[in-house]
């Protein structure tokens, strides 16, 4: 059940210059979330900025009933995300959207993203490990220090593979070339992705090319976030026939081939 | 628990009459911000509401405006949904039975591109059971056919209210656009038509640019503005009607909290809608209803009518 | 000091041309917002501005409406000044010398009462030294007589203008409404009539409400809307006029930052007036005009000119 | 010279619930200003509220650097003030208006506040004293604990008489039923007042009755606070005629019998 909490901020790290990790208490959030939802956040008492801002659930935490994100500030909202203390509370909606499905069969998946695209995929990869899924999750960044969520893979010790946009670290080139690179070898029933649209545009050829099903998650500037504004629509084809979804609660995951990707 | 004593409390009178349609209290939602109620199942009791009015429905299903559609600005945000809905047929069939069944007061709003859509929308909701009025939307600045030209011209606004009021015996209540000169010309032409309310405002022209991208942020260049910003521009417009019409009216434009919602009453309004407030607070529409009663109790004020106009100099 | 290298920078050009007018770059401040400049000189060296529009100026004094004149609103502000100021004469008198001696590009606002009120003050002013052009206001909403009416009327607004061109060779700004439902008409009406260029958009009609006291809180119960709640609408109108006339434009309402005047520049503005930002930044118009010089520098951008209307679709 | 700086808080205290101290290091603003000149404080960079609010200047320490005012929380922008912390920076706009003025012959000068209001009269107390006047102060308030700037005036020695609402100390009554109390007896030479309307109003009789003249400061809605809007306009009497003066430049500061007082 999607709820308002005053949830308590109890961890907020810089992990590497303008990218946050955030954990705070939100029981009934954290009871209800599944891979792939978001919450949706009011960063202000002020009216200015007036809307809420989306971030996709990057961990949680059933047992201390705690939320986590993974957010990079880009603008004035995470900005003022990024100066909340530990110990004050943050107005936070969720859990929302649809959910990552996990098809009853699935036994090797991999996880494809970008930047702080990985962000869903972390949490994603620890709720299929627990469900004894082979999880593979490829990395990109643009550099070795900003590979999103290495880190609680290693300790959740999920296997993952890395590529750099300057070698610095793995694959030297794209995170799609080190799907493309491994993909023949490995025979995944299923691809997971999220980050960039022509990271996700590519993962869509390869899949298709391949002739693996999957789904991605995408983003859209939203109002409301729980379907009542219409504001986040996105052209998506259904049956052949091409309509505009709600990324808030058609998605924000949506299979592979269903969404349309402009160049 | 005879040692719990509860506060002697006088109970307050929130419930008005807008032009026939009786409302528990004067706190509505408004169209386009709430879909068609479910969406807010968690947040809000659809009964305890004044009304719901619902999204703008049209004869047709429409597909809406290509993406982006919104974008935020200074204490308030522009949409270009361009009235995306699935026509009054799927609305009927799947969307009303809901709202019925959780007892709430029902108002839904319609738009068209023509006199005839209007009166046809007008004549297929009149048959339904449990709906308590229409409000017509005349102003929606989205859409290219029709939609601004009905909101701006006196005659036109005329026609289109006189063919709804042949066709439904239905309350109707007018919308009003913002986007005129004289605000007041348009409200009398409204109710010399037979509006039995008006309601203002819709939201207000306006744009943004994306600096880096040199072009308009919304894919449908224009939208309507909402939100705190405009507030001071809605309480005007109620104010100035108020004064010159004798029909209710309903009043919205950046309501935040009770005491937004009784500026509009006391500037003229006799119920409100809250509109971007559901966006941002999911659950406001229900404070705001428990905060205006505590008000009332507070300053001693046992019915809310005492204080529609208050303010008119 | 030859081991301290410059950075090598292009110099880029701001300087645009308003109608006749030549600025140094782009950045205005607006009529009634920054006084007659002195008020400023701790926070900006007045001669680095585009120009200094001052306080609109009328043929008699005028000692404007009784407190209060204004009231905060979400993201903006509402004034009901009614245009005090000391008239034309004590205008030229007393505050233009100290103008010119700074140094500054000096555009007088004037509002009159009648379309003669503006034909003599346009000829008074012609006569003076240090004068770059005029902006006439046809569009303060606060006084009673007059004012409104000329913005709202395209006829009107011909008449006043074409009496303010027979009187004066200065370059003639024409200072539009947003109260209107077309923009446009308005803007090609005063174009007509030999505006030079076009400066808007002038404050929104808007009020606040006491609810406490159960009253406006303005003395003049109406103010005009100011600051960045109006941006959105701004920009629309300016994107709008730019798209349908052939002279430049002044483009305000709510720049707080250089980013904001790029919007209007991109829509079509040619120069643009900070108003409301300079109550809150008294150093804002500088500061525009350093971070504008360096958004061309880091962007490759020789000349502010390729920028204007870049964004029109 | 009028400034704005970016003042680091040094001191930050809720004094009694709602009423608070507050010190800033503003060393350009410090080293000019003069008793009854205010300071003009944006409290969020937020677009929401937009104005800056205006305070009184209740003490200076020059040695420092440093500025304190004293408010009460009474709005959304007080509130915001009030959760400052210590070592944040506001901007500060300030000194701004015209000074009380301190006639070449003063001796014995009266200084009445009430509420709030006597915030600038603490500093005009301690420069008068600095200046061999002879200072006797009148505090009013509600009950004891809300009596503004008493702590400070018993530190520096300053004579003063208080008066409550409630009798919990000093005279039961108002503070000009007690300047009536002492002023045939003290042969003050000067009133200076500071506090609610209807108690200047009060003062501006009584020192009219005595043949006392004096000053008083003024409080209207602001936007510049530098004489550029117009918009902080109050009714006064000049040279028998009426006008509008700006209380931003042309006071706070008034003489007695220039302000207009509506019932
Ligand atoms: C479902 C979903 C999940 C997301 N998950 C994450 C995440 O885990 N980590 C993360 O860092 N970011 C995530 N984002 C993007 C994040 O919401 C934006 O970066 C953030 O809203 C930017 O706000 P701002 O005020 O800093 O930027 P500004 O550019 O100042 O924001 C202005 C407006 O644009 C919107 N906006 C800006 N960028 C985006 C975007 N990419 N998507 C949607 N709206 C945007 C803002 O919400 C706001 O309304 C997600 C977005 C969506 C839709
Ligand atoms: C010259 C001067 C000196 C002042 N000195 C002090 C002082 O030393 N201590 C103190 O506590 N207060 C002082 N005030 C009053 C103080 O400025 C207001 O209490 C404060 O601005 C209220 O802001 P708010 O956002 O909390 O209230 P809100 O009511 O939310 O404010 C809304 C608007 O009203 C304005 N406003 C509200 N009350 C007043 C008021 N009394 N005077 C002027 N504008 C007001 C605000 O500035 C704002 O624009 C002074 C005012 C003036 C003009
Ligand atoms: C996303 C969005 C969609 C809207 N859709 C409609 C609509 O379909 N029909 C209508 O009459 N008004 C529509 N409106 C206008 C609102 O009902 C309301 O008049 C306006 O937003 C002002 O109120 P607010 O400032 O509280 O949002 C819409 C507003 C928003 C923000
Ligand atoms: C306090 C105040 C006084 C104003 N006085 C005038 C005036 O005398 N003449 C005029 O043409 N515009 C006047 N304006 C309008 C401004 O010049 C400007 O058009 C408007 O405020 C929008 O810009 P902004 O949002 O940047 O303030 C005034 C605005 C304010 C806030
Ligand atoms: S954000 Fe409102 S419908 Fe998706
Ligand atoms: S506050 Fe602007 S003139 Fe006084």
């Amino acid at each position: 059940m999607r709820k308002v909490e005053q949830a308590l901020i109890i961890r907020h790290r810089e992990i590497v210059p303008r990218y946050f990790e955030l954990e705070f208490i939100a029981p009934d959030i954290a009871r209800d979330a599944l891979p792939g939802q978001f919450v949706h956040i009011r960063v202000t008492k002020s009216l200015d900025p007036l809307l809420r801002r989306p971030f996709g659930i990057y961990n949680v935490e059933k047992k201390i009933g705690s939320v986590t994100v993974f957010y990079k500030v880009v603008g004035r909202g995470t900005k003022i995300l990024s100066d909340f203390h530990t110990a004050e509370t943050l107005d936070v909606l969720g859990p929302l959207g649809r959910p990552f499905s996990i098809p009853p069969n699935l036994r090797r998946a991999v996880l494809v993203g970008g930047g702080v695209g990985i962000a869903p995929l972390v949490y994603l990869a620890r709720v299929l490990c627990e469900r004894k899924v082979e999880v593979m999750v490829l990395l990109g960044g643009s550099t070795s220090g900003f590979l999103v969520g290495r880190d609680i893979l290693k300790r959740m010790g999920i296997d993952h593979m890395v590529s750099t946009d300057d070698g610095s670290e793995g694959l030297r080139g794209r995170v799609t070339e080190l799907l493309e690179k491994i993909i023949d070898r490995k025979r995944f029933d299923y691809i997971y992705s999220c980050g960039p649209e022509p990271m996700m545009a590519r993962v869509t050829e390869i899949a298709q090319e391949y002739g693996i099903d999957g789904e991605l998650s995408l983003e859209e500037h939203m109002a409301c976030g729980i379907g009542a504004c219409l504001g986040c629509a996105k052209e998506v084809v259904r049956d052949g026939r091409r309509s505009f979804a709600k990324v808030c609660t058609d998605g924000p995951v949506f299979k592979i081939g269903e969404v349309v990707f402009r160049a | 628990m005879p040692d719990r004593k509860k506060k002697e409390r006088l109970p307050v009178n929130l419930s008005v009459n807008l032009g026939g349609i009786a409302l528990n209290n004067p706190v509505t939602v408004a169209s386009g911000t709430f879909g068609y109620g479910h969406e807010y199942e968690e947040f809000v009791d659809l009964d305890r509401l004044g009304a719901v009015i619902v999204k703008g429905t049209t004869l047709e299903p429409r597909c809406g405006n290509p993406p982006p559609r919104i974008v935020e600005t200074p204490g308030g945000m522009l949409n270009a949904i361009g009235l995306e809905n699935p026509g009054v047929e799927v609305f009927i069939n799947e969307h009303l039975p809901y709202l019925q069944q959780k007892g709430a007061t029902i108002i839904v709003n319609i738009a068209g591109n023509t006199v005839e859509d209007y009166a046809a929308l007008a004549g297929i909701l009149d048959g339904e059971e449990g709906i308590a009025g229409l409000e017509v939307n005349i102003s929606c600045p989205n859409v290219e056919k029709g939609g601004l030209q009905f909101g701006t011209d006196p005659e036109m606004v005329k026609e289109v209210v006189a063919g709804i009021k042949e066709s439904t015996k239905l309350p109707v209540i007018v919308k009003l656009s913002p986007n005129v000169t004289d605000i007041v010309s348009i409200a009398k032409a409204a109710v010399t038509a037979g509006a039995d309310a008006l309601s203002l405002i819709n939201t207000v022209l306006g744009m943004a640019i994306d600096v880096e991208g040199r072009r308009p942020v919304l894919a449908n260049i224009f939208g309507g503005l909402s939100g705190p910003a405009i507030k001071p521009i809605a309480v005007r417009m109620v104010y100035q009607v108020a004064r010159e019409v004798d029909v209710p009216i309903l009043g919205m434009g950046g309501i935040m909290s009770h005491l937004d919602a009784l500026e509009f009453i006391l500037a003229g309004a006799t119920a409100i809608s809250i509109g971007t407030g559901n966006f941002v607070k999911p659950d406001i529409a229900q404070q705001v209803i428990r905060d205006l009663e505590n008000y009332l109790e507070e300053h001693g004020i046992m019915n809310i009518n005492e204080l529609i106009g208050a303010a008119i100099q």
